[in-house]
């Protein structure tokens, strides 16, 4: 192991470079902390995002050399096979500056995805009555741990092609209600998802699987939507008359 | 307007400060209480995305089964802050979490983990007589806020995210708040928020300390806010320390971060430097002895025994069935291995981590406070939970109290009311203090954020006497008077993470100030407090809380009688309700 | 939305007719295999389909399969690929199903009457 | 900026195997429409054109059609089978088998014909 890692960091928003900085390397040393390092000791205008710094809030990921990741997570000795390190803001959404980027897009097509709850009772009254394995809490269960980290939204493409998709992450939270056996939303939630800006833009390309890092499977919940989502249309859920 | 800063103004009914569960909460109430008012959210990152709310892993306490009751939660309470918490606080926090556990559960969609027969299961957290954490898994933190924020996107509730709170502004006559000074952290540009109403929100966060569990986004901001104002904040000396968190050396963001309990639940041993147990040296439970004992028994190990590489202990798991290891503490193995450490089969470098305050602004039980159209909730506040806070009673107090105080606003204010004048000087003040290290040449400020953590860690941390406090003291008042000959590049102030970095320091200090303070007043030891010249609980019955306020620039001093509106020390609700 | 509904029906026609193609494609390639062992000619194919009431009724259920599918292929290529309008590539879409029912039924008929001629 | 995307995975390259194969086969078919549609003009010219196809460009030209049509085929099944089935293990083995057996289905072609 070498003792400096050399880094090239974006600097600017839509427009800027890469800068070059050697930052010493220490061990357990994640790629967080080295874009820290350097706006702690070397340029302190350096710009970008983080919040828990354990892989809870999804405020840190960028694009480390080449591929989206959470970097509070990310160990430099995984990624920095060479001695270097290239760090580039998340793509597909807009930068702020530097590493920093703006994630409303993001957040706006979760809600528009109807990737929020529809209750069907009040807090006067009990909880439902589900078993941890019913089927369908299983299924709930698999995509909830999202951290709207952004990571898949980065990786895929067709959010690239296509501007209004609305993306792995808000699709996977909007399978998560599907299969909510409280929620009152599905007719709604599969009009909102149903369509080339919903779940049949996706052509399982599993970028987002293959990198997001709580180990989900937008993909296939996905599929899952696109099943429902034809179901629904042929009980003519999903509206408009031929 | 200020004489020679222009600032943007807006306006809003309702000005929430902080989107963890008691800022998200409060927007969500006071929209729900009434939809014509504008409420906006402003939070110093993404909106659910900072704070701590969402870092809860354990759970949220809630006398939900049979068998547990409001008194039995409220007497652990009590109990847990050694009986000075201001006890219609506490009532309030136990009563009303059962209607917001439902809440959660049933209107904002939290799945919160099932019995094998449907209900909701309950686990064992330490220090209470019942099994009462509700959970999703270890992640519960991300359950609430994620549920939380994607109702507050579906409402018409104004977000205004990377916005930084930097000082109250009263109204020109002094009768009531008038807004909030913000930084637009995007820009770099102040902006005069005017409102109605104002919730304070931000959540504390002891991230003066070396090693510290809190996201980076808290740097006691409210507190130093509401002290600026002339606000009282009680208890301040109150700071937990999470016996087992994460040292991974110099310059690493992961080091402070939790190591779960439930490590040392399962049989964990804690190691010193020779690899040799010793917490039976404190306790007879040894490692499964409670938080504060534990704390303190590392402490005591570090300073006189030998210690690990970068300085800590260590704890392993290796004696254990690895199977069982992977199988119930995933999300732990994981982190550790991120990192590059093994907790299944090696020993993992651990140390007591600064977690919380239970100490905070003075507030009411509908969450007023002193100053008309200012309210507060969660962390920023002091009262409910006394010397010590129950595992699982913080995200309790922050969804319970962010609620009531929407509720609250909501009936205290109109849309469209008219909104009074801010205080100009003080506006101007503010940014005099905000620009004040822009108008000097940049030098490093790393050293005093290096200094504090360890003078605050080593003087006024886990363990503290007379001695060591006046020390913390006059360090204090050195490293805001040398933060204060820094300057900060301000060439571009767009996304200047510095200047934010030397901002959060002021307010570190400032608040360290009266955690020192109060520590320095309170001549006995009490939950989290211990003093090592004091080490005895002293006069249970004629208990009394500090409180502190900022004038003329110094923290004053002050204590008060505790009202055991409730139950005095060595009589129990319970035995009242078994009668 | 209005084309929440017209993607997911195109989405299940572009399932089905791929289910189906599937099971044609088996026997197709199968087929070829087995034809080109000792060189391919006209008279070869032309025996096997002409006048062969099967192996129409195979090709023309290919065809038809085809025609739905690959135009609705087409049709998502252009529209994440290239500028065009959704109108435009819908048209795109409809021609190019029409050219294969033409071209595809004018061979496959071509080729069940062709026997008749020898 | 305009990042780059990180495409270098098996998924991705099945994708891009399966758009390819897809619009190329759609290419190809008015073509091969066209060609028996000679039949129509007698069979001799049928002939002709498929006395060309025995040349080994064409054969080449061919055998790669029918690497095409069945990498699509077998692209396609396991598309279909992730969207209604949707088993996540079996997918990344589904894109190995399904390229290894459009490779044999070719060779076989190739093998068969010469
Ligand atoms: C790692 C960890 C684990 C925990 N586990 C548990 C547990 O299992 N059970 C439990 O009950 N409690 C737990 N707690 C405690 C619990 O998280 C907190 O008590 C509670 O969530 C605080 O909520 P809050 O809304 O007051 O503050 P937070 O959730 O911290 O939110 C504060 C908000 O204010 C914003 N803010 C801060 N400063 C400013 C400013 N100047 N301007 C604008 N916005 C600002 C922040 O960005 C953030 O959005 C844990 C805490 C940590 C750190
Ligand atoms: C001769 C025949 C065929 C032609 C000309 C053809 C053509 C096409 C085209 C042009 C596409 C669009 C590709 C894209 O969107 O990336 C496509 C997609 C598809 N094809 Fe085929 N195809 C044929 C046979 C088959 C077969 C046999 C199957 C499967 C059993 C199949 C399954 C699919 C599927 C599932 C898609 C959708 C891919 C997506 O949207 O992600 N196709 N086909
Ligand atoms: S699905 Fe995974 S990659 Fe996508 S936002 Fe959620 S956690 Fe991040
Ligand atoms: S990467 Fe994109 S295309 Fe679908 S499978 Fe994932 S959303
Ligand atoms: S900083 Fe929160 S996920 Fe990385």
């Amino acid at each position: 192991m070498s003792n400096t890692i050399k880094v090239s960091v974006w600097r600017g928003a839509e427009e800027g470079e890469f800068e070059s900085f050697e930052v010493p390397r220490q061990p357990s040393q994640t790629v967080l902390d080295v874009i820290t390092y350097i706006q702690r000791n070397i340029d302190t205008t350096l710009s970008y995002r983080f919040a828990c710094r354990v892989g809870v809030c999804g405020s840190c990921a960028m694009t480390v050399n080449g591929r989206p990741r959470w970097t509070c997570r990310t160990h430099v000795d995984k990624v920095a096979t060479d001695g270097t390190l290239q760090v580039a803001p998340l793509r597909n959404l807009q930068v702020v500056k530097d590493l920093a980027c703006e994630m409303t897009d993001f957040f706006d097509k979760l809600d528009r995805a109807e990737g929020k709850f529809h209750p069907t009772k009040t807090r006067h009254d009990d909880f439902d009555f589900i078993t941890p394995d019913d089927k369908k809490r299983k299924q709930a269960s698999a995509g909830i741990e999202c951290i709207g980290c952004g990571v898949c939204y980065a990786a895929c493409d067709v959010v690239d092609w296509n501007k209004d998709y609305l993306g792995p992450a808000a699709l996977n939270r909007a399978w998560t209600l599907v299969n909510d056996e409280r929620d009152g939303g599905n007719d709604v939630r599969l009009a909102a998802v149903a369509g080339d800006a919903g779940c049949h833009a996706c052509h399982s390309q599993q970028g987002c699987v293959e990198h997001c890092p709580k180990h989900l499977s937008p993909t296939h919940s996905i599929a899952g939507l696109k099943r429902e989502t034809a179901k629904a249309a042929f009980k003519g859920l999903l509206g408009g008359s031929d | 307007m200020s004489k020679n800063i222009q600032i943007e103004e807006t306006k809003t009914d309702v000005l929430i400060l902080g989107s963890g569960g008691a800022g998200l909460f409060g927007a969500l109430h006071a929209k729900a209480a009434n939809p014509d008012l504008e409420v906006t959210v402003a939070v110093k990152g993404l909106l659910g995305k900072c704070g701590c709310t969402r870092m809860v892993q354990g759970g949220y306490n809630v006398a939900l089964a049979p068998g547990d009751s409001t008194e039995r939660h409220f007497m652990d309470t009590v109990e847990g802050g050694k009986w000075i918490n201001r006890q219609d606080l506490a009532w309030t926090l136990v009563e009303q979490a059962q209607v917001r556990i439902r809440e959660l559960e049933n209107e904002l969609g939290c799945y919160f983990d099932r019995n094998p027969d449907g209900t909701v299961h309950q686990k064992a957290f330490a220090g209470q007589t019942f099994d009462r954490t509700v959970h999703k898994g270890d992640l519960t933190g991300i359950e609430i806020i994620n549920r939380l924020a994607e109702q507050v996107w579906a409402r018409d509730i104004k977000r205004m995210e990377d916005h930084r709170a930097v000082a109250l502004i009263p109204a020109n006559d002094g009768t009531r708040i008038a807004g909030v000074l913000m930084i637009d952290m995007r820009s770099g540009a102040f902006r005069m928020v005017r409102a109605g109403a104002v919730l304070l929100a931000t959540g504390g966060g002891p991230t003066m300390y070396k090693f510290h569990t809190p996201s980076g986004d808290k740097t006691c901001d409210g507190m130093a806010m509401a002290l600026r104002l002339g606000l009282t904040l009680r208890d301040m000396e109150m700071v937990q320390f999470h016996p087992t968190g994460l040292i991974a050396g110099e310059d690493t963001r992961i080091t402070g971060t939790i190591i779960e309990e439930g490590l040392r639940g399962a049989g964990g041993y804690l190691l010193d430097g020779n690899l040799e147990r010793f917490m039976h040296k404190y306790d007879e439970r040894g490692e499964r002895a409670t938080r504060d004992i534990v704390s303190r028994g590392m402490f005591q190990e570090m300073r006189e025994g030998t210690t690990a590489k970068h300085g800590g202990l260590y704890i392993t798991m290796k004696h254990l069935d690895p199977a069982m290891v992977k199988k119930n503490f995933k999300g732990m193995v994981e982190r550790c291995a991120d990192c590059g450490f093994d907790l299944v089969s090696g020993n993992v470098e651990v140390v007591p981590t600064a977690h919380y305050m239970m100490g905070g602004v003075v507030f009411e039980p509908d969450c007023t406070t002193e100053i008309p159209g200012l309210y507060a909730a969660g962390e920023d506040t002091g009262g409910v939970h006394g010397a010590n806070r129950l595992g699982g009673n913080g995200v309790a107090n922050s969804t319970v109290f962010g609620g009531i105080a929407g509720d609250t606003i909501a009936g205290a204010i109109n849309a469209g009311m008219a909104l009074p004048e801010p205080d100009r000087d003080a506006i101007e003040a503010a940014i005099g203090l905000c620009r004040q290290p822009l108008e000097r040449p940049a030098a490093g400020i790393d050293q005093v954020r290096t200094k504090l953590w360890h003078h605050m860690w080593e003087d006024a941390g886990i363990v503290r006497d007379a001695a060591s406090l006046a020390r913390a003291g006059a360090t204090l008042d050195d490293l805001d008077a040398e933060l204060d000959t820094i300057g900060v590049d301000g060439g571009n102030l767009a996304y200047n993470l510095t200047w934010h970095d030397w901002l959060n320091l002021k307010n570190l200090i400032l608040v360290s100030k009266s955690v020192v303070a109060a520590a320095t007043a309170r001549e006995d030891s009490r939950g989290a407090h211990f003093r090592a010249d004091f080490p005895d609980v002293r006069d249970l019955e004629n208990s009394t809380f500090t409180v502190v306020r900022l004038e003329d620039g110094k923290i004053t001093l002050g204590t008060a009688p505790v009202d055991f509106s409730r139950v005095k020390p060595g009589e129990s609700l319970l035995d009242e309700s078994a009668a | 939305m209005a084309s929440a509904r017209v993607e997911t029906r195109l989405w299940v026609w572009q399932r089905l007719s791929a289910a189906v193609l599937g099971l044609c494609v088996l026997v197709h390639l199968g087929m070829i295999i087995y034809a080109v062992q000792d060189g391919l000619s006209a008279a070869e194919i032309i025996t096997r389909v002409s006048g062969n009431a099967v192996w129409f009724v195979f090709y023309a259920v290919f065809i038809v399969a085809v025609a739905v599918h690959a135009p609705i292929g087409v049709r998502t290529i252009l529209n994440e690929m290239t500028g065009l309008s959704p109108k435009a590539t819908h048209l795109i879409m409809a021609v190019l199903c029409l050219v294969i029912l033409v071209m595809g039924f004018r061979a496959v008929i071509g080729l069940y009457q062709a026997g008749a001629g020898l | 900026m305009k990042v780059a995307a990180h495409r270098n995975h098996p998924h991705y390259w099945a994708f891009v195997l399966h758009r390819a194969s897809g619009l190329l086969l759609a290419l190809f078919l008015p073509a091969h429409f066209y060609v028996l549609g000679l039949a129509i003009e007698g069979a001799a010219t049928l002939d002709g054109f498929l006395s060309w196809a025995e040349t080994p460009v064409a054969k080449l030209f061919e055998t790669a059609l029918v690497i095409l049509l069945a990498a699509h085929l077998t692209g396609g099944v396991r598309l279909l089978i992730l969207e209604f089935v949707g088993s996540r293990e079996s997918s990344r083995i589904a894109v190995a088998v399904g390229t290894g057996i459009a490779v044999c289905t070719g060779l076989i072609f190739l093998l068969n014909g010469t």
